[in-house]
């Protein structure tokens, strides 16, 4: 069910018009391809990009922010946290990456309440496209079940237009009250007729066909699959060509895992607890001191990557750990690809 | 106390000592914190008591041997600062000329292989004593390297700032492409171009793919199994040998050429 | 004194190492050399057998001060070498990030190698304590001039984006615009530098010199571009043809390829050379602050360049200006690198911080360099500061000063020329005997 | 017209931040191990579970975790032992008594020591896994009367890695522990027993399977053989307990470091009962 109508433009004056109150995130175009940018106005935008190089987690859960910044003062410290809440708006974002979104969500809300992360996501509203069609090759959300998205949005767009029509009429429904009254308090769109809500159908209907099925099993089967294939020699035999360079996981939107590093200034007397992006491909990550390092080879960090992604996340969150982006395929200049992985193990069995 | 800090050129460009005067915003913190005690470059005194000598350029003439051996002898911490100082640097391009032929790591004299120098000098070429071209560590122990052509100042501050407040200074364990994803910078290989990031070590916060130039390799291999991983990947994958990837990582680093498998 | 002899090893301050000998007996001197004893590189012979497009990225490490100003050279010469004609985009970026060159270079002589000379002080440091006013503006232009640098190139010191055929990243129009502002700032900064070199006393020392650079035909003061011309001889030569106005010559005594012109043994290159030749073309503010420093073409005192230097500091900032303007107005794309149409020999001249530099390569049909011959600034001023040196000394000797006093006036002279030795030593070094 | 912002307070913004502690006491126990007692310095108690850990801190250099190896039953001040390791805890080591030094937690699961209750208690450590037990074995001794037999069996490498050595002569000297020790490789002095861990079990009297609790803590590679000699008087895999140690950075279950399989050692344990670990094979490896 559509909650609203909205033109193009109208969609344009009502990102204006939030513009004023937040920082507006959205897809841009750089070097022929997109790029979740900044922008001050809503014609930066380009709505009808295919993909996002990187997912948006970056604005929720940046590369490098400040835990705390301290004083060392006469034998003692004092230390006051820091908590980055610029009001934001990520508008444009697909089904997949809201999947990713709300994992993010859920990890850093369990046990125990990561402020840095929540109050940023508390200030972001997320306006979100709907895909009809893969956004690019080799891409398995359909597969994983995250090429649609019911929650995890403020508001969610249907770019419901003929392709061939120049401007796209957008379907609205409503995530949140907060998204609601975003349209509704900037008197924008209209109701939906029934004629919309008959189009909205089709284009459901043509979305279910759209998507081709890249995986041999379900997304829920391949839990079974990998505790079959601990000790599969896939690993290896794949992992020779890994450079662990990380680039899969840190353009992973699903990646969480940070380090913690303390910067100072010249004095020494100030300084900062610092987190950044890290990555379980990466050598050291599971390396402790006096050098015993629990995952030493390539093969079985590529293991640990692929066991989180597809089992793991989901047996400790009830969340999708992978939401088939293949961003981590693309990322990767060995060419190591997800789907051959899954779908080669379904072949040893 | 202040530590006493030192810094020195051997054959080199003096890119990386002059790195250290263009870290304007800080320069006056860092002259607070440190005393500089001799830097040629920028001032005439001279003193040899050195907590910390910073040194730049290779190794390349028996003078510098000497020069480098004076240094360590004088400071109790030696750094190397750039890659002609930590891997021999674009110096080292000088063996791979004429008879040497691509592998000719030899020493100068062998099979003609000082063919560099009559380039230069024609028949006044013995007139110009020179020596392979090495990084300091193979000429004397060195405490820490921080490698990039040019050393990259902010790691030189962060190297600086962790001494003062105690901590361990570790060069980054991975490659740049770590420092490109946080950047958010499309990745090379997209625009088939053969980027040398996936085994080069960080640290450089990815600056020349951020500015659509490939990785050239200047801070050095991050670790042999990627390079491994490079040869199969770059036959098996690329269709390239890694022979002609070898040709690009020796730009800055060809002294490094022992450890390639 | 009859008898003096003064060693300086390592004149401090300067780029590279350099030593000044010098033997008087009896009255006459009997040896006078400033020695480059930094190591040589081979910079021409390894370049040879590398990809055509390798060569800025190669030769910008001959010298971290005037990367940039190599990187130049080399893409000019590979270009001239290939038959690529750059677009007007690329030229303008090259033109603004030679500019930040130009002025970081200057800053930096200015205030950290030459100033203190003025002050009477070893380094800049201990006017951090004393002038701290002064030290804090020197770094605030200084920033200014690397910032420059990093926008187009991403970083000063081998700078990153340049390329044969092109530039591979195009700035932001945010960022041009913070660098337009700042340049406009930066004139009350460049007003107080010139206010305080105006008090500074400059060394005496009349020697009627050639001053060679390059010159124009549009009216532009010459720094990307330009025709050969030299004080004796105005008459424009191509870049291709430089080999006729500079004479590379092995001198026997020296052992070093020294730089002579046709019409005189020795010459001077940089910035002094560059006012003398191109005073016309200068920006009116710049020309207006020469008067106000009374420098007049043609200068012959070698202590002057400094003042050419900030002249030139104050030319650069508005020919600078100029270019984010245009830049602005047309906005920017991403352009593919343009490359080889053919292949053989090419120079590339440019007009580098020190002065006229020279790159030259041959390119074979496989895109590769087979031969180099590149010729520094600093290489050429070499034996015209030996020269200087020689008309510098009878009357510091007759006017009895000590020893120390003639030691800091030579090392001041060698300084003024601001030489750059790293640049120089692809090509020259001298021995000599103790005695 | 634009809504109003909803408003957002954070509730929990102190996750990361360390609280100032002073250090009371240094000991030496070993050339690489230094024994602290510590309290916080708002007069704050602890309040932990034997066998959880705290985030030592000295600010701008960093953060690790130690385990707690005092009892919770003494709480006015808690201990810690910390061997010398790297940059953190170098750092630690160059500390003074009344210095300050930054603390977060406690974290992670420790022993349920309710379950223990009204059983038979057999404890084995080695090396640095010492630490984290003592902590229970405090507890055990300083409620004594809820306890039935108690064996504690230490092997280490060489008598000089021995650690607590004064508490051992005093807990010995107690007789409400049957305390057994080994070393690999003794000295001159050494008049105790030689050999690994596992040799010591030979001196246990018969255990009742359904009625001991078995607690672990050491090395990987004791780990494996110790279990075995476990399983082998028939306790049940769920009355055996030990601690794992990983890479840890946040030790609050976000960072991903200490992931172990599916469980994340910081908050998942460090204590874990074997029963669960069978299911994690990294942690077997
Ligand atoms: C639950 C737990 C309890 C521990 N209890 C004790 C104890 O009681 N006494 C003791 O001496 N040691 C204990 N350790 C080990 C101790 O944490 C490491 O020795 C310490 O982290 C080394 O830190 P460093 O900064 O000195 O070394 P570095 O090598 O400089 O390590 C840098 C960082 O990596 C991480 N790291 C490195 N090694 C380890 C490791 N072994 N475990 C966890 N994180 C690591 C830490 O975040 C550390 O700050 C325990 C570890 C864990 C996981
Ligand atoms: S694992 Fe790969 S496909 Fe899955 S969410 Fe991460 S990047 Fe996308
Ligand atoms: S991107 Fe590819 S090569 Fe790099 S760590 Fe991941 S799997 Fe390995
Ligand atoms: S551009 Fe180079 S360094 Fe960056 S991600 Fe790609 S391969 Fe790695």
């Amino acid at each position: 069910m559509l909650d609203r109508m909205l033109t193009h433009p109208e969609l344009l004056e009502l990102v204006n018009e939030l513009a004023l109150q937040r920082r507006i995130v959205g897809p841009v175009a750089r070097d022929g391809r997109y790029f979740y940018e900044e922008v001050t106005r809503a014609t930066d935008l380009d709505l009808t990009f295919n993909y996002c190089v990187y997912s948006p987690r970056g604005a929720l859960f940046p590369p490098q922010e400040t835990l705390f910044v301290f004083k060392r003062t006469n034998g003692t410290f004092t230390a006051e946290p820091v908590i980055d809440v610029r009001p934001t708006a990520l508008v444009g974002v697909h089904p997949c990456d809201i999947h990713a979104i709300r994992l993010l969500d859920h990890v850093f809300e369990q046990d125990q309440r990561d402020e840095h992360y929540l109050s940023r996501r508390a200030h972001t509203m997320i306006v979100g496209i709907d895909c009809q069609r893969p956004c690019t090759e080799g891409v398995f959300c359909a597969d994983m079940e995250t090429n649609a998205a019911d929650k995890g949005f403020d508001v969610m767009l249907y770019p419901l237009s003929d392709p061939g029509a120049t401007e796209p009429l957008y379907g609205v429904v409503y995530g949140t009250s907060i998204g609601r009254d975003w349209v509704l308090y900037g008197r924008r769109g209209r109701i939906p007729t029934a004629t919309d809500e008959r189009t909205f159908e089709q284009y459901q209907r043509h979305k279910t066909d759209a998507f081709p099925r890249m995986l041999r099993m379900k997304a829920d089967e391949l839990p079974a699959l990998l505790d079959r294939s601990y000790d599969s020699l896939l690993w290896e035999a794949t992992a020779r060509r890994c450079y662990s360079c990380g680039s899969c996981n840190l353009s992973c939107p699903t990646c969480y895992c940070f380090n913690i590093l303390d910067e100072t200034d010249l004095s020494g007397t100030t300084g900062r607890r610092e987190r950044t992006w890290d990555g379980c491909h990466l050598r050291e990550f599971a390396e402790v001191a006096g050098g015993h390092n629990f995952r030493p080879k390539a093969g079985s960090r590529l293991r640990h990557r692929i066991y989180r992604k597809a089992k793991w996340i989901r047996q400790r969150t009830g969340l999708p750990g992978c939401v088939g982006c293949a961003r981590c395929d693309r990322a990767c200049t060995a060419k190591i690809n997800s789907v051959e992985i899954y779908n080669q193990l379904a072949e040893e069995v | 106390m202040k530590p006493r800090i030192a810094i020195f050129s051997l054959t080199g460009c003096e890119g990386c000592s002059l790195a250290i005067l263009e870290l304007e915003d800080q320069l006056l913190d860092l002259l607070g914190a440190v005393d500089i005690v001799n830097f040629r470059e920028g001032m005439t005194d001279r003193a040899w008591d050195i907590d910390i000598g910073f040194v730049d350029g290779a190794v390349s003439t028996p003078e510098d041997e000497k020069e480098v051996r004076h240094f360590r002898e004088h400071c109790k911490v030696l750094v190397a600062i750039g890659s002609c100082a930590c891997l021999g640097g674009i110096n080292t391009l000088k063996h791979y000329q004429g008879a040497t032929g691509p592998k000719g790591r030899g020493a100068i004299g062998e099979n003609g292989s000082d063919a560099y120098r009559r380039y230069v000098y024609g028949d006044k070429a013995e007139w110009f004593p020179t020596t392979e071209a090495r990084p300091i560590s193979a000429v004397v122990k060195v405490d820490y390297e921080l490698p990039g052509c040019p050393m990259v100042k902010e790691e030189f501050l962060a190297f600086v700032t962790s001494l003062l407040a105690g901590r361990t200074f570790k060069l980054p364990d991975f490659a740049v492409c770590v420092e490109c994803k946080k950047r958010g910078t499309l990745c090379l290989y997209e625009k088939g171009i053969l980027c040398l990031g996936p085994v080069t070590r960080a640290g450089c916060n990815a600056i020349c793919p951020a500015f659509g130039s490939k990785c050239e390799g200047c801070r050095g291999i991050v670790s042999k199994e990627a390079l491994v991983a490079a040869g199969i990947n770059l036959r098996e994958q690329y269709n390239v040998e890694l022979q002609e990837v070898l040709d690009d990582l020796r730009l800055y680093g060809a002294y490094q050429e022992a450890d390639l498998p | 004194m009859k008898n003096v002899s003064i060693d300086v090893k390592h004149v401090t301050r300067v780029e590279g190492h350099g030593n000044i000998t010098i033997r008087v007996q009896d009255g006459a001197i009997t040896r006078l050399e400033l020695a480059i004893v930094e190591s040589p590189r081979f910079f021409e012979a390894f370049l040879r057998g590398r990809k055509y497009d390798e060569a800025p990225h190669i030769t910008c490490r001959i010298c971290g001060i005037c990367s940039v100003g190599h990187t130049t050279a080399s893409v000019k010469a590979v270009e001239a070498a290939c038959g690529i004609e750059p677009s007007e985009q690329t030229v303008l970026l090259r033109k603004l990030i030679l500019y930040g060159e130009e002025l970081q270079s200057h800053f930096l002589h200015l205030y950290f190698l030459a100033v203190p000379d003025y002050f009477g002080v070893g380094s800049v440091i201990p006017l951090a304590k004393t002038h701290p006013d002064v030290v804090r503006r020197a770094l605030r232009m200084k920033k200014l001039a690397n910032d420059i640098c990093a926008v187009v190139g991403g970083r000063h010191i081998h700078p990153i984006a340049l390329h044969v055929g092109g530039i591979t990243h195009v700035p932001r129009d945010e960022e041009l615009l913070d660098l337009k502002r700042r340049l406009e700032a930066t004139r009350a900064d460049l007003a107080e530098t010139a206010a305080l070199f105006a008090t500074l006393k400059v060394p005496q020392l009349e020697r009627p010199t050639e001053y060679v650079s390059l010159k124009t035909q549009n009216g532009e003061y010459a720094f990307y571009d330009g025709d050969i011309v030299s004080t004796l001889d105005p008459k424009p030569t191509k870049a291709a043809d430089y080999r006729s106005r500079i004479l590379e010559t092995v001198v026997e005594h020296s052992a070093a390829k020294h730089c002579r012109s046709p019409n005189s043994p020795t010459y001077a290159v940089g910035a002094l050379a560059r006012f003398n030749n191109n005073h016309s073309q200068l920006h009116p503010t710049a020309r207006q602050i020469a008067r106000t420093l009374g420098l007049e073409p043609i200068c012959n005192n070698p202590y002057h360049n400094n003042t050419a230097q900030l002249i030139e500091s104050v030319h650069c900032v508005e020919a600078a200006i100029e270019i984010l303007d245009t830049l602005l107005t047309h906005g920017m794309q991403v352009e593919p690198l343009r490359k080889p149409t053919r292949h053989g020999l090419g120079a590339g001249l440019a007009e580098v911080p020190r002065g006229l530099l020279v790159h030259e390569y041959g390119i074979d049909a496989k895109n590769r360099i087979e031969s180099a011959n590149l010729i520094i600034p600093t290489g050429q001023n070499l034996a015209n500061i030996e020269e200087d040196m020689r008309a510098l000394v009878p009357p510091l000797l007759e006017s009895g000063l000590g020893k120390e006093q003639i030691t800091l006036q030579l090392e001041m002279l060698v300084r003024a020329y601001d030489p750059c030795i790293s640049c120089a030593t692809h090509m020259l070094d001298i021995k000599w005997d103790e005695t | 017209m634009l809504a109003p912002p909803i408003p957002y307070k954070p509730t929990n913004a102190e996750l990361y931040l360390p609280k100032p502690a002073r250090i009371l006491r240094i000991t030496q126990l070993t050339e690489m191990e230094k024994h602290y007692e510590l309290a916080f310095l708002d007069g704050h108690r602890l309040n932990h579970q034997p066998g959880q850990f705290v985030q030592v801190s000295i600010l701008g250099v960093g953060e690790c975790p130690i385990s707690i190896c005092s009892s919770p039953t003494r709480p006015d001040t808690f201990e810690l032992c910390i061997r010398r390791a790297g940059s953190v805890t170098n750092r630690i080591h160059a500390l003074r008594e009344k210095d300050i030094i930054g603390i977060r937690g406690p974290l992670g699961h420790g022993f349920d020591v309710t379950e223990m209750h009204g059983k038979d208690i057999l404890m084995i450590a080695g090396g640095l896994g010492m630490a984290p037990l003592r902590s229970l074995v405090q507890y055990v001794l300083d409620e004594r009367p809820r306890f039935g037999q108690f064996h504690l069996l230490y092997g280490c490498r060489e008598p000089k890695e021995l650690l607590f050595t004064d508490d051992l002569t005093r807990w010995r000297e107690s007789g409400d522990v049957n305390l057994k020790i080994t070393v690999d490789r003794p000295d001159e002095q050494w008049r105790g027993r030689v050999g690994v861990v596992t040799t010591l079990f030979a001196d246990l009297p018969k255990l009742n399977p359904q009625d001991t609790v078995v607690v672990i803590v050491g090395p990987p590679v004791m780990f494996k053989f110790v279990v075995i000699e476990v399983l082998a008087r028939r306790i049940p895999q769920s009355s055996i307990y030990c601690s794992l140690e990983r890479r840890m950075k946040c030790g609050i279950g976000k960072c991903g470091h200490c992931q172990a399989n599916h469980v994340y050692v910081c908050i998942d344990g460090p204590v874990f009962k074997y029963g669960q670990l069978k299911a994690m094979r990294e942690a077997m490896e």
